[in-house]
């Protein structure tokens, strides 16, 4: 780890602070940087990119990374339009479903699961849309499910809160705040137990550090270096508390000293620095350094729940009586789909035009997909009874 | 309009705030603010922020927060969302309701667990629609189990668990405002107490919170058929002596027992009071109607088929008297 | 010598353990360790420590961590110590229980909660001498629970449990070396099926764990006086549907039905029971023995006072036989 | 706060370390330092005193100070001779009743307690005898309670395990490792309730920081600035598990730190230590300072339950296949009670044959109260039925 690294690492040290090795760096040294997979790599931030790109002129990474590149703006598009069709169709009445909406927090859920391989696990939350969509999920089955289809992930069991794929090494949305961390440091320990390099991401929000998981997952990862990352997506509200009000830290990353593991503070909305400091921590829980603990500083464009305060066809929900619209507006100011879309086109990555036809490609899978969605039969009544136990079905008891 | 639910829990919390001094409320997210005909109740307004204290996603605080407030003689009431109920579970076993027996009678926690309760809501998932969680803190030692089907019971039985010396858990379900209006002026329903809703003859109908919505309707179905049923609620699930009381003399009467219940079937709600009548009184005829021991699924379909209604009640109560 | 209870169960472990190169043991300060007639296991010494691993006193890891761990196909054991029992509840509760239907079949967690439960012991104090929790747990939906009530049936029901693709509670109560002896070889007792362990015309009696003991004295002593009692042990408590095939077909014949409980009385174990034969067999005569709705007293006078024991089984049965 | 202080309130930092205040101290500054309790004392360590005594000859403090010196020593021989009493009638066969020995502790209780008021809050746990008698109890009574007398504290219900005084401020022994935590925090909120300033202490092991209730009770006292102190009793062993084996720290105290808590370490061994870090965080605490976590290093002389290992008339515990016996006599050879009495001999607070007049005095104490025990009545058999409620008695249902 370089020494720049290391006092970022306190959990204080907020990343894009004293960032970057120093104005010279070599093309090559960025774009190793930009891959950079090895325990030394650790920082890439946007303030780098602006750094390397003021030295050596706009450059597109090229070979996978460049598809890499392409693949998390289109994840990250997926998310947003995915989920503002969700809102679009709550404001619209008749809404067989609920859902939190991730909107605003799309560079964290991207640069994370972009930092993971297909059998890496990831245990997400109440808030979990993004995840799933950027560790591959199906938008139309994931609609299907969150209206109760019976051709649903979950078959119409689950919904928004539950929807999962097992396939793609997600351990389940959760319902109650902080599992999750739980559950990926369990999975973390079972990696140790198979003997493979696999990785196991913990997402939740800053109201998940509290309660009873965190500290048993935090505590077995330290002891014994589990492939554990729990990363802390702190929109700065558990509904409309404020962290401020409710614990005695400020960088919720400290959490992560009295456990004596390493803790990051990131920009939120910025992509690649998510998804350097996430490179960072996999390749060092691959390699058998233990876990690393994740803040990443963010917010929701949304209410909590539901689309209060939100109109169809505008983005944000306004007029929420605990956050003002200002706090919002700045926020949405600081978008990071705009902010990744720049860096891609200047650094020609994308090309406008490549750009705008993704935004197109999505735009008509989102469609797609809410068409599958509203095609799809409802569950049968008596399969309620079914997948109690993995065989056969319980007793009617209603009646 | 009728106080709801919510604005009859604030009125008692408000009310015994005002005689009690250093009565305090730990919750999480759910505001105490509730608006009515009578004005809004804001209790972190009226009492401040230590006394209506928000918390951290921490339910083992609020619950042992308040649990240690109240060894000291600062009583205290621990609101805890639906989801969470089991999570203070420990907690209310191995302390608040076992440390008055361990210490010879000297320690006392004057505390109620207000624990909401989300009942078989659809669209959300089992880990939000859970009905039937009562009868785990019931069957422990030392706690006091309270379910309220309307306001009118809600604020009494509440006024009744605070003013109560021994830890009571108070389990809101949601319920619409039907039943008696609430007075203003705090009032006790006293707990270990059930109310007999309708007079019967022909066969006693037990069951509370949200089915007794679903009996009501089955009772009046009934009624029109010439079936004559005598509709009990419990109110208190702990301890449950004087409810049974109630029970066994409406059982003794019409010789048939039909309990529903929104929580599953199994060791569950009702269970234990159709045990206590078949051994009291054999020859009892009995049907226990019940969720199936099933989590609650999200579709609409699926979950509607698995809850007891009003049509299935009256279907099983026919065929109690007649079959 | 007989194998031990502990004997039984490492075994289990151990030839599972050959058996599954992954299936892994969570516990805390209980070493997995014994001496027997064939041999001593040593699970750490033969596995090594990530396959069994002692762990810090946080029962919420040893368990949500073997959750996590079953969830990627990691089968895994958590042993927890009695008085912590219920400390996973909400884990099993919200979690083990629920993901399956949640994911519409997706999720599965191969995972056995070893729960060790105390039992009625004197001179410990109320957190140290419990018993009956299990019934908290056989209430909830898509959890199996079994107690066995020698190490016969303990090393079976634990290689079912631990075969089992659904989420086991593995109740070990303090019982003595007694029943059949244990084959050194990997074998099953299935979940949900009861054992008839003795024979009789006159009364059924249904009870589980140290009750047997109590149970079997009282068993003997009525033979004596020429009533003969039927006396099932259930071995599991949920799902419940096999175990009552059993006691019903036995109620059918004999009219009556004695439960015996170590558990408190109201809520718990032997309720479900007792309720069930009521609505299928109405007419029965039925009698509920059981441990007050009380902590247990750390003083062994009051403590035994208040336990079912050999002598009242049989003056209850004796009761229902001819009263 | 000095700078000395600040540099020792990391949670790595050691007591007795970099301490004192170098080498120039007057014997009123001594005084004020041995007795302050000021948010600025904080630390009078047995390297203090030896300097002191070195520059300005022996001296004992009068007055109060003095009194309390020789309270704090009467404790702790009452500590270690009721327990070893205990540990003979244990091995004498057939008593009637358990115990978890706190022998070698005993400076962690009485120095603790002897910062506080009566009408302060302590939590204690299974091992909780100490925090007991350090607080006030009465050995006979004690006695009775764990012998489940009818007359004992707890009128036999309860034991060694529950034994309790309410009267004294005592939130209850508690047989689940943790709770101690967060029910003296749970009081620290009553407290403040009140507008009183008491202050709440809980005790517990080196096993009692992870679980439930120790995040619970350190958050919200960090939040919300409670007079809370948590004091942990580091002995090295959970039963026979090492701290190293289970934990990613390895000064306990560094858990404090992610809450934002101020986290001492102390030895646990000398009872002075113990004491002024133990009155600067009380004094901070009903200042409003908030909580402070003091771990304290120490050992226990024998098995973590009963007397397996020890001999009638012998101190320690040998042969434990957990640790070894050479580790145990040089804990032994750091007793807490002969170094304390011979700062006191050597103080002048205490001459020789005052000292030998205590010990003899606290021997007949123990004596009588083993007497006063053994002649007590056993508990009615019915009154099991009673104090389940306030009120009235349950129903006998066994038959
Ligand atoms: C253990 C638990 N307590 C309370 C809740 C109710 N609840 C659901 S989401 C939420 C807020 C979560 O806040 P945070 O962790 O910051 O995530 P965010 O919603 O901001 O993404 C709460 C309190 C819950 N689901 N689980
Ligand atoms: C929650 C909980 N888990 C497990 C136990 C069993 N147990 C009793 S004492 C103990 C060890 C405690 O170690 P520590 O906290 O270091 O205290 P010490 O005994 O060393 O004083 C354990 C595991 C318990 N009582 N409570
Ligand atoms: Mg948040
Ligand atoms: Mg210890």
């Amino acid at each position: 780890m370089s020494e720049q690294d290391k006092t970022r690492q306190t959990a204080g040290g907020r990343l894009g602070g004293a960032a970057g090795p120093g104005g010279a760096i070599s093309r090559r040294g960025f774009l190793r940087r930009l891959g950079a997979i090895g325990a030394g790599a650790a920082v890439f931030s946007t303030a780098i990119c602006q750094r390397a790109r003021a030295q050596y002129g706009a450059a597109a990474p090229d070979g996978p990374t460049l598809e890499q590149l392409t693949a998390m703006y289109t994840d990250m598009l997926k998310i947003r339009m995915w989920e503002t069709k969700i809102k679009d169709l709550i404001l619209g009445g008749g809404f067989r479903g609920v859902a939190h909406l991730y909107v605003g927090e799309e560079a964290i859920a991207v640069g994370v699961c972009h930092a993971l391989r297909r059998d890496d696990y990831i245990a997400s939350t109440h808030r979990g849309h993004g995840h799933l969509i950027a560790k591959g999920g199906d938008l139309g089955r994931m609609l299907a499910e969150i209206t109760h289809k019976a051709t649903g992930y979950c078959k119409g069991y689950g919904g928004s809160l539950h929807i999962t794929d097992v396939s793609l090494g997600i351990l389940g949305m959760n319902g109650i705040v902080g599992a999750s961390h739980l559950f990926a440091a369990g999975a973390a320990y079972g990696i140790k137990v198979k003997g493979t390099d696999q990785v196991a991401v913990s997402f939740g929000g800053d109201g998940s550090i509290q309660g009873n998981f965190f500290s048993s997952a935090a505590n077995s990862a330290a002891a014994w270096k589990l492939p554990w990352i729990g990363v802390i997506e702190n929109n700065g509200y558990q509904i409309w508390v404020r962290a401020a009000d409710v614990y005695g830290i400020v960088d919720l990353a400290q959490r992560a000293q009295g456990y004596g593991i390493e803790g990051r503070v990131v920009d939120g909305n910025d992509v690649l620095a998510v998804h350097n400091v996430a490179r960072y921590a996999v390749a060092k829980a691959r390699a058998g350094g233990g876990p690393t603990i994740i803040e990443c500083k963010t917010y929701r464009w949304y209410d909590h729940y539901g689309a209060g305060g939100a109109k169809i066809g505008a983005d944000g929900a306004f007029g929420l009586g605990y956050r003002s619209d200002r706090e919002l507006r700045d926020w949405m100011a600081k978008d990071p789909i705009p902010r990744f879309r720049a860096f891609l086109v200047a650094e020609k990555v994308l090309a406008e035009q490549r750009a705008d036809q993704i935004a197109a490609e999505v735009r008509q899978a989102v469609e797609d997909a809410a068409a599958f969605a509203k095609g799809q039969p409802l569950p049968k009544p008596e399969d309620g009874l079914m997948n109690v136990f993995a065989q056969g079905a319980v007793a009617l008891r209603a009646g | 309009m009728a106080k709801s639910m919510t604005y009859a829990i604030l009125e008692a919390i408000q009310g015994e705030m005002r005689r009690d001094k250093l009565l305090t409320l730990l919750y999480e997210y759910q505001k105490p603010v509730a608006g009515g005909e009578k004005g809004a109740i804001n209790l972190e307004a009226e009492f401040g922020r230590w006394r209506v204290r928000f918390c951290a996603i921490d339910e083992q605080w609020i619950v042992g927060g308040a649990l240690g407030m109240s060894m000291i003689g600062v009583p205290a009431i621990a609101h805890i969302p639906s989801m969470t109920t089991f999570i203070p579970y420990e907690l209310m076993f191995n302390h608040a309701g076992k440390l008055r027996h361990m210490t010879g009678g000297q320690a006392a926690f004057p505390m109620v667990l207000w624990a909401d309760m989300a009942g078989r809501i659809p669209l959300q998932g089992a880990q939000h629609a859970d009905a039937g969680l009562e009868s785990s803190y019931a069957r422990l030692a030392g706690l006091k189990v309270v379910i309220p089907s309307n306001p009118y019971d809600a604020k009494g039985l509440l006024i009744a668990a605070i003013r109560d010396v021994d830890p009571v858990i108070f389990c809101q379900y949601p319920v619409p405002a039907s039943g008696q209006p609430v007075p203003d002026e705090p009032y006790v329903v006293p707990i270990g107490e059930a109310a007999v809703r309708t007079e019967g003859g022909d066969l006693t109908i037990v069951g509370y919170a949200p089915q007794t919505v679903e009996i009501a309707k089955a009772v009046a179905e009934l009624k029109k058929e010439g079936i004559t049923a005598e509709f009990i609620d419990p109110r208190t699930l702990a301890p449950l002596d004087g409810v049974m009381q109630t029970i066994l003399k409406s059982v003794s009467k019409t010789g048939r027992l039909l309990t529903s219940d929104d929580g599953s079937y199994s060791f569950s709600n009702c269970t234990e009071i159709v045990a206590r009548v078949a051994e009291a009184l054999p020859g009892t005829r009995i049907k226990r109607l019940a969720f199936p021991d099933a989590p609650a699924p999200g579709a609409p379909e699926m979950l509607s088929y698995m809850r007891v209604d009003a049509a299935r009640i009256a279907a099983a109560a026919r065929k109690l008297v007649k079959g």
